[in-house]
């Protein structure tokens, strides 16, 4: 029994503890990412894009009257994506097409167990660390996981037999890749300032301000952006769907509860790339100009382990409200910027991005060797 | 007079500054930004409590909100029935006639006192395409585009052949657009 | 490469961008031969929004006519009345007397259209390259001109607002300060969509050097209006031979230089500026007077005098049952439409029914080009030249 | 404007049939044979310059003239380097409903005279595809014709079984 389990650094003496901490954050993390954020995200995207657009908005799904302004709209869509007929064209091959949904959806979620939401604090004498799995490989895990998603969408596109998926399949192929190579260079940088790739220590680096990812890495948060943008598929670089060309690109032939998977994929990525965005140039969870040791003393009426519950929320609620605040963001750029051509994407990917990610590497290790 | 053909300046050099994709992806974000604060603003301020009017946004929220109709507005042509209660339309055929696509039908009959009336009168809703020919064709203003513009629909075409009964209005209730007919379109002073 | 795709065993694959297909807003049918991405061959096919206009026309009165010439390009109705009524009363003789104000408002009115057409085509391109929120603004200012002829016309998109020898209603009260409300929200939004695309690189390098036509092959294959005149050919109808009052206001014609899609874009930005100006001095010597001609034998009498005179009553009656007895002959007048030439050719053989109503349509010969300005392009060309053209079903399959 | 329909007749006497000007419009009647080189003279004449051809259309005068004239396509013609028009008329019998089709000389005339293949029936000698343009293959006639019926039904077109 023993070699199936890890080895023994993952279960210290006292199992019950830490694993009782780390279903708590599974399920904190599982249920914020999927319960809430997806379906929110949902809502978010109808109501922003109406109020910049001078509309109303969702406001009609109401319950015994009560619309509380439009949310009830995506409970609407989840009962519509499950109940329509869930079609899997004549042609298409059964099992892949069947798959491929799964196979966009899980590395989404999977790729935010390593962000940390919060600090370290000892509670009760049990110290904590607000994340589901500090690996020290920390953000390539982000990367390798993301790239699982591509075969998502590819089989999606391959196995439906529609000229449309098609080319919607060869287009999130070469997009993918493209932009998976210069994600990775851009972030290089931040490794080389921090000296480690685990997020945790990134998070705990960026405890004063000036410290913060953008300050330090300007270019290559400007790089990341766009990178994380084309990974997400999203506007100006959602030409594997883009709607006016090849009709829904890869998920042409996808209806109901399949439709819904990828739908969540995007928005699950979304809140992944800005998890991943917040975690590693906007400080984490950390509050500007004030440390997480001030923050104790602000609570300490409330008691020594009172105080620290106390810090944690704070730093949870920070590091989620920064998330809306990049979704926000997110969402403005997708509905205000027109959609790339596929030759126009690839230049960019590889003639600007990927020499831009390399210089940006030169310039820091320069600035570094200076400072020292 | 002056003016004429004029080139259009195509040479929009993009500077340097402009030449990287992220200055116009801010400014594009902050123009739709600038109308995203004040309508989520405006949008609150309504919902507790404000008047709709505070709302600076374009749609309105239709069941509760009518929309203002202008008097031209062409709805749904209906029959006047006048003030004593009988309607003005003399069954004289020329509405069935001047209708392009040929929606009007009418069997025209003589009342006792000598006065003619339609006996049966069919417009089918459905085929009407709210033109107002009928309207300007009428001698006697016994037909008129009211503008009613709900309920016209139905699931099947049999309920949108309307009958007499389902065409008469009372006269009160279409003086707006009557007086509109007699002062902006058919007056004596348009000639 | 050349030399790589030779034993590269690849067959072109052949993709129909059918007639129902998110960009092609009209009822268009591509034939696509792709090799890859690049468009080998596109052969078009329309017909799809074909509703015999002209055996309609044929087989009602001359005056029937008018609510099937709104239904050709329904974008900019109006113009298609005012086209239809030019050329029956050039047919009747009494173009030269028709009375001014009817003539002013018909030219407001027109470019009323006009501007409706373009918000509508730019708002349709920017929305199929993906800027969603610069669509809904061209909408909302779309909106705000519709409710102006809403407000003239009863109707948006159907105005059936001009008649033979007239107009079927004056302009209601207080329209100079409701246009004045509308123009300066309108300005208002052209500088935000100006900021929002004209310097966008994104949409810049989608609308550059896509979709170019030269002069001679836009000549050769019967382009008018902005298409042609983005490829560098300066032809306006409302310059060439001006017609209701376009000799009497000054506004400028935009003229492009390579005929690529962001030049036609231009030109119809452009073109949208001077039909604010057209109308602003239009109304500002807008004449008193009727709208209609006082020759009972043309429009129909006022309501009171059918009602009155014998004469009028008669001719009231004549002009519905038979319609008008248009003499003899046969002739062609071409006005500006928004998409370009838009001329009526009527023959008549005496009588009251038009013998033959031809409209010369402008999408038409401009959907013709489309397979030309496409070869060798890359799929996601299509759609901003497809757009840019601006086809209107109603239009080009009559 | 009258002497440009003179000058044309001057330029080429035999094609023209006759020459008549309505309501300050220029006409002139062709003769059907000649039809493509008299077009060809238009474009490239100097006085001439007929650049653009606006508009191909058919018209029917069946029961108005005799069978040998009954159709006539007319083509209206427009010179953007001197702004003057002309409409340019070749009667077509109804035995014998064929034209050459001018492709050769305006690129433009392609469509216009499927179309006017479609909806009355002429063909255009030389035209490269002469197909139908906005009916239906299947489609049994030609719809603007005046002895077209208003109200025929056309055979339903479906599935063999």
């Amino acid at each position: 029994m023993a070699d199936i389990f890890p080895g023994p650094d993952i279960f210290p003496a006292g199992m019950l503890p830490s694993l009782v901490e780390m279903m708590a954050k599974i399920i904190f993390i599982f249920t914020m990412n999927m319960g809430v954020f997806a379906p929110l995200l949902g809502w978010v995207e109808r109501k922003q894009s109406a109020l910049m657009q001078d509309r109303i908005g969702a406001n009609r799904a109401d319950i015994l009257g009560f619309t509380v302004f439009g949310l009830l709209h995506t409970l609407t869509d989840a009962i519509k994506l499950l109940t329509k007929e869930d079609f899997i064209p004549e042609g298409a091959d059964r099992p892949l097409h069947y798959l491929a949904p799964f196979i966009a959806v899980v590395p989404a979620l999977i790729a935010f167990a390593v962000i940390p939401f919060g600090g370290q604090y000892d509670l009760w004498g049990h110290k904590t660390n607000l994340v589901i799995a500090d690996l020290d490989v920390g953000v390539l895990f982000v990367f390798a996981v993301a790239s699982i998603s591509t075969y998502g969408s590819v089989i999606a596109g391959w196995a439906s037999n529609n000229n449309w998926s098609l080319l919607g399949g060869v287009r999130v192929a070469a997009q993918m890749l493209s932009y998976e190579v210069a994600m990775g260079l851009a972030l290089v940088g931040i490794f080389m300032v921090y000296g480690t790739l685990r997020l945790t220590d990134i998070g705990v680096a960026q405890e004063n301000f000036l410290h913060w990812g953008i300050f330090l890495q300007p270019l290559g948060f400007i790089l990341f952006i766009t990178c994380a943008l084309a990974e997400n598929k999203r506007t100006p670089f959602d030409i594997p769907e883009a709607e006016s060309e090849l009709i829904a690109g890869y998920f042409t032939e996808y209806s109901g509860l399949k439709f819904a998977m990828f739908w969540m994929a995007e928005f699950l990525e979304m809140v992944t790339i800005s998890g991943v965005l917040v975690a590693l140039f906007f400080g984490g969870w950390q509050i500007p100009f004030v440390s997480g040791a001030a923050l104790a003393r602000l609570f300490g009426f409330l008691g020594p382990n009172l105080a620290q519950v106390a810090v944690m929320l704070v730093h949870v609620a920070v590091f989620w409200a920064k998330i809306l605040l990049w979704i926000f963001i997110l969402m403005l750029i997708r509905w205000t910027l027109p959609r790339f051509r596929y030759d126009q994407v690839m230049k960019l990917g590889w003639k600007i991005i990927l020499p831009l990610s390399l210089i940006n590497i030169l310039v820091t290790g320069l600035v570094m060797l200076l400072v020292k | 007079m002056s003016g004429a053909y004029k080139k259009v300046n195509r040479g929009v050099t993009l500077t340097l500054w402009e030449r990287l994709y992220f200055p116009e992806v801010i400014r594009g974000v902050l123009i739709a930004a600038g109308h995203f604060v004040p309508n989520f603003v405006s949008v609150t301020k309504a919902y507790f409590g404000g008047k709709p009017s505070d709302r600076k946004i374009m749609t309105i929220y239709y069941p509760e909100e009518k929309p203002v109709l202008p008097e031209a507005y062409r709805g749904k042509p209906v029959l006047v029935r006048a003030r004593d209660g009988r309607g003005k339309c003399v069954a004289c055929g020329l509405c069935e006639v001047a209708c392009p696509p040929k929606c009007i039908s009418i069997v025209g009959g003589q009342r006792e006192d000598g006065t003619r009336y339609p006996v049966t009168y069919v417009l089918n809703g459905a085929v009407c395409i709210f033109c107002g020919f009928c309207e300007e064709a009428c001698p006697e203003e016994a037909i008129v585009m009211s503008d009613r513009y709900e309920g016209l629909c139905e699931y099947d075409r049999k309920p949108m052949v309307y009958d007499k009964e389902a065409l008469l209005v009372p006269e009160e209730k279409l003086t707006r657009r009557l007086d509109y007919i007699r002062r902006r379109m058919y007056g004596k002073w348009n000639y | 490469m050349s030399e790589l795709r030779m034993d590269l065993h690849t067959e072109p694959m052949i993709l129909s961008m059918g007639p129902s297909h998110p960009a092609t807003h009209g009822t268009v049918r591509f034939l696509l031969k792709l090799d890859g991405e690049k468009i080998l061959n596109c052969d078009t096919e329309i017909g799809y929004l074909h509703r015999a206009f002209e055996k309609h026309c044929e087989n009602g009165t001359w005056t029937q006519a008018f609510p099937y010439t709104d239904r050709l390009n329904y974008n900019s109705a109006v113009q298609n009345n005012v086209a239809y009524a030019l050329a029956a009363e050039e047919l009747l003789g009494v173009a030269g007397k028709m009375p001014e104000r009817a003539v002013y408002v018909r030219t407001i009115m027109c470019e009323l259209a006009r501007l409706a057409d373009h918000y509508t085509n730019l708002g349709a391109a920017t929305l199929e390259l993906g800027a969603l929120t610069a669509f809904l603004y061209f909408v909302e200012a779309r909106e705000l001109v519709w409710d102006l002829i809403e407000s003239v016309c009863g109707a948006r998109l159907t105005s059936n607002y001009v008649r033979i020898g007239g107009l079927a209603s004056d302009l209601p009260e207080g329209f100079a300060d409701h246009v004045k409300r509308v123009f300066a929200t309108n300005r208002e939004h052209w500088r935000q969509f100006d900021k929002l695309l004209t310097k966008n690189r994104i949409f810049m390098d989608r609308m550059r050097d896509t979709g170019a036509i030269s002069a001679e092959d836009a000549i050769a294959l019967g382009f008018t209006g902005p298409c042609l005149r983005a490829a560098g050919v300066e032809y306006d109808v409302r310059k060439a031979n001006p017609y209701l009052v376009y000799d009497r206001v000054d506004f400028d014609v935009p003229v492009g230089t390579t005929g690529d899609n962001f030049d036609k874009y231009l030109v119809r930005m452009e073109e949208i500026n001077q039909s604010l100006r057209i109308v602003e001095q239009l109304l500002g010597k807008l004449p008193k007077g009727p709208i209609n001609i006082n020759d009972a034998s043309v429009r129909n009498p006022a309501k009171e005098d059918v009602k009155n005179q014998i004469q009028s009553m008669i001719h009231h009656f004549k002009n519905t049952i038979e319609g008008i007895t248009v003499p003899a002959g046969e002739v062609y007048v071409p006005t500006e439409g928004s998409n370009g030439e838009v001329g009526f050719y009527l023959v008549s053989v005496g009588g009251g029914k038009p013998w033959k109503c031809r409209v010369r349509p402008p999408s038409f010969a401009l959907t013709q080009g489309v397979g030309e300005m496409v070869k060798g392009a890359f799929l996601a060309d299509i759609i901003p030249t497809f757009d840019m053209i601006n086809l209107i079903g109603g239009e080009c399959d009559r | 404007m009258a002497d440009l329909a003179e000058r044309i007749k001057k330029m080429s006497p035999d094609a023209v049939a006759s020459v008549s000007s309505s309501l300050g419009q220029e006409c002139v009647v062709v003769h059907k044979e000649a039809i493509l080189e008299f077009m060809r003279r238009l474009r490239d004449e100097e006085g001439m310059l007929f650049n653009f051809m606006m508009d191909l259309t058919v018209v029917d005068y069946l029961g108005k003239r005799d069978a040998g004239s009954r159709f006539e396509v007319v083509y209206h013609l427009y010179s953007l380097k001197h702004n003057h028009r002309v409409r340019v008329k070749a009667p077509v019998s109804q035995a014998d409903p064929a034209i050459d089709s001018v492709v050769q000389v305006w690129r433009g005339a392609d469509w216009f005279e499927r179309e006017a293949w479609d909806m009355y029936g002429i063909t255009f000698k030389g035209h490269p595809n002469l197909k139908r343009i906005l009916l239906y293959e299947e489609f049994v006639g030609h719809p603007l014709r005046k002895d077209y019926p208003l109200r025929k039904r056309q055979p339903l077109l479906g599935p063999e079984n």
